[in-house]
């Protein structure tokens, strides 16, 4: 099971666009990620889920986890998502309100 | 041969307890579903997410133990629902005890990256038991599905209780 | 919670013995073969078929039992192979007395429409040994990989031993 | 799992496309099809494999067993198959000398 990692530079918006399914299993690496970036200087990142088929509840803390060390360093971390089924996840767990949420990449770089 | 206890029609997969196996689980449970015709495919997703998560409660119950523990998926269906339990032997728990989060609003939320499995689990499927014991957990999902399936579909939209989501 | 009888890491896929669960049977296996990075998509299929063809013999050993018999697949891995195990309750056979195929150039091949998996299953895997007993019979699979792969990888175009292609 | 089974007619030519996995589940469906087609007095058939994901050895057992019913009828059943792995099955049971076996659909019914 593969996880895709793809970060890119949009001026000062760090784009982390996450492929596959993001579990127990794969989580760990999209953490990694995350405090690398960070650790780098990155403190305005946007995670682009368009390409993600599968998340679960490990996946929404490693992201409630990334969303709050990018708050302490005075940066944000948003998402880019449009799909249904993995949009649901968010409203269910009321996260909706806690992350901004994008309809496109070029949404979240402009914005 | 391993004991089939229980229906004869009953699917049985038995992973050892590492995270590298939960998307098999998924794999299975959702060919499985998608077999049975009366379940629409954003409830498959539902039914999939639900056991991951079961799944990896599962696996995670284990984590101090030994490694060689097992846990097993059983499949089985009846006329108007389907049902899936997950077995672990780790150490069990109490549903009742967990805590609930804080509002989302709250800026404490941001320190809540665990417990949403759960919560999900129960706004997912149609009915879910948890069932811990000195020997471990046994999580049942069940589904309603064929001529009953709309009187029992969960709006999705709609938080389930346990999470607070008022500001 | 089944018995897992045998090495900790193993993965056991527990069937009714019935033919629309052979699928599920190959989803299983390819999906485990894949992760297994040194064997080679064309080898993964080659499993799968071989894997498919026992399940198939499994299924309809029962075919004049119970019909809530069931059959069992057991997958193991080791450093320079994979092994997958199927397991039924029929009545068994003796693999050395089955019959040869006339040439296909005789018209008599045309009587022939059954018969093909077992060659089928000796030609696609690195080894196969059938084990009748009178409890059934287990069919154990064994494809070489990672660091050993070329050494034993067969070519798919020669015919096997137990066809007769001459003309 | 789904068996995808299209008959259209090309000239004298019937051709019967299968899609998706044929085993000891669907194999069955083949089967009757091809005898129905029979019945109605279609005693040339090409079966179209393209669009075939899995074929074990009933599915092998089917195709022969139409071969010689068309056979008894003064007919005909050949194969369009290009597909490395579906191939190989005809290939390793020797059924490559038993069946005429087309690059396409147009081979089949030109020839
Ligand atoms: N199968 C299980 N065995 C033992 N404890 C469990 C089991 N499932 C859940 N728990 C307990 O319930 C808690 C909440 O689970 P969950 O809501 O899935 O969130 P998380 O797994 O992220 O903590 C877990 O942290 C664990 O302590
Ligand atoms: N697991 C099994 N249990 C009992 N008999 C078996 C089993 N596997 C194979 N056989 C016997 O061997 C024969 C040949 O099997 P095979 O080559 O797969 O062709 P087919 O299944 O088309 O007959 C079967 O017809 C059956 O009699």
């Amino acid at each position: 099971m593969d996880l895709g990692l793809d970060v890119t530079e949009h001026g000062d918006v760090t784009v982390l666009a996450v492929r596959g399914e993001v579990d127990v299993y794969t989580a760990p690496r999209l953490r990694e990620k995350l405090v690398e970036l960070v650790s780098q200087g990155k403190h305005n990142i946007t995670v682009d889920l368009e390409a993600v088929d599968f998340l679960d509840s490990t996946g929404l803390g490693v992201l409630v986890g990334g969303l709050k060390r990018l708050r302490s360093h005075e940066g944000d971390l948003s998402l880019v998502c449009t799909q249904h089924r993995i949009l649901k996840v968010f409203e269910i767990t009321g996260l909706t309100k806690v992350f901004t949420i994008h309809a496109s990449v070029d949404d979240a770089v402009g914005a | 041969m391993s004991s089939s206890n229980g229906t004869p029609s009953a699917i049985e997969l038995e992973i050892p307890a590492r995270p590298e196996y939960v998307g098999l689980a998924r794999l299975v449970v959702s060919s499985l579903a998608s077999s049975r015709r009366t379940l629409a495919d954003d409830r498959i997703d539902d039914l999939k997410l639900a056991v991951s998560e079961a799944c990896t409660n599962a696996i995670e119950a284990h984590v101090d133990l030994d490694v060689s523990e097992r846990v097993l998926l059983r499949w089985s269906e009846a006329d108007d629902h389907l049902q899936v339990q997950v077995e672990d032997r780790g150490q069990g728990f109490d549903p009742r005890l967990l805590p609930t989060h804080p509002p989302v609003t709250d800026p404490e939320r941001l320190n809540f990256e665990r417990g949403l499995g759960i919560p999900l689990i129960r706004s997912l499927v149609d009915r879910v038991e948890f069932d811990p014991s000195d020997d471990g957990t046994s999580v049942r999902i069940v589904m309603f599905c064929g001529p009953f399936e709309n009187d029992f579909e969960a709006d999705g939209e709609v938080p389930p209780p346990g999470f607070n989501t008022a500001g």
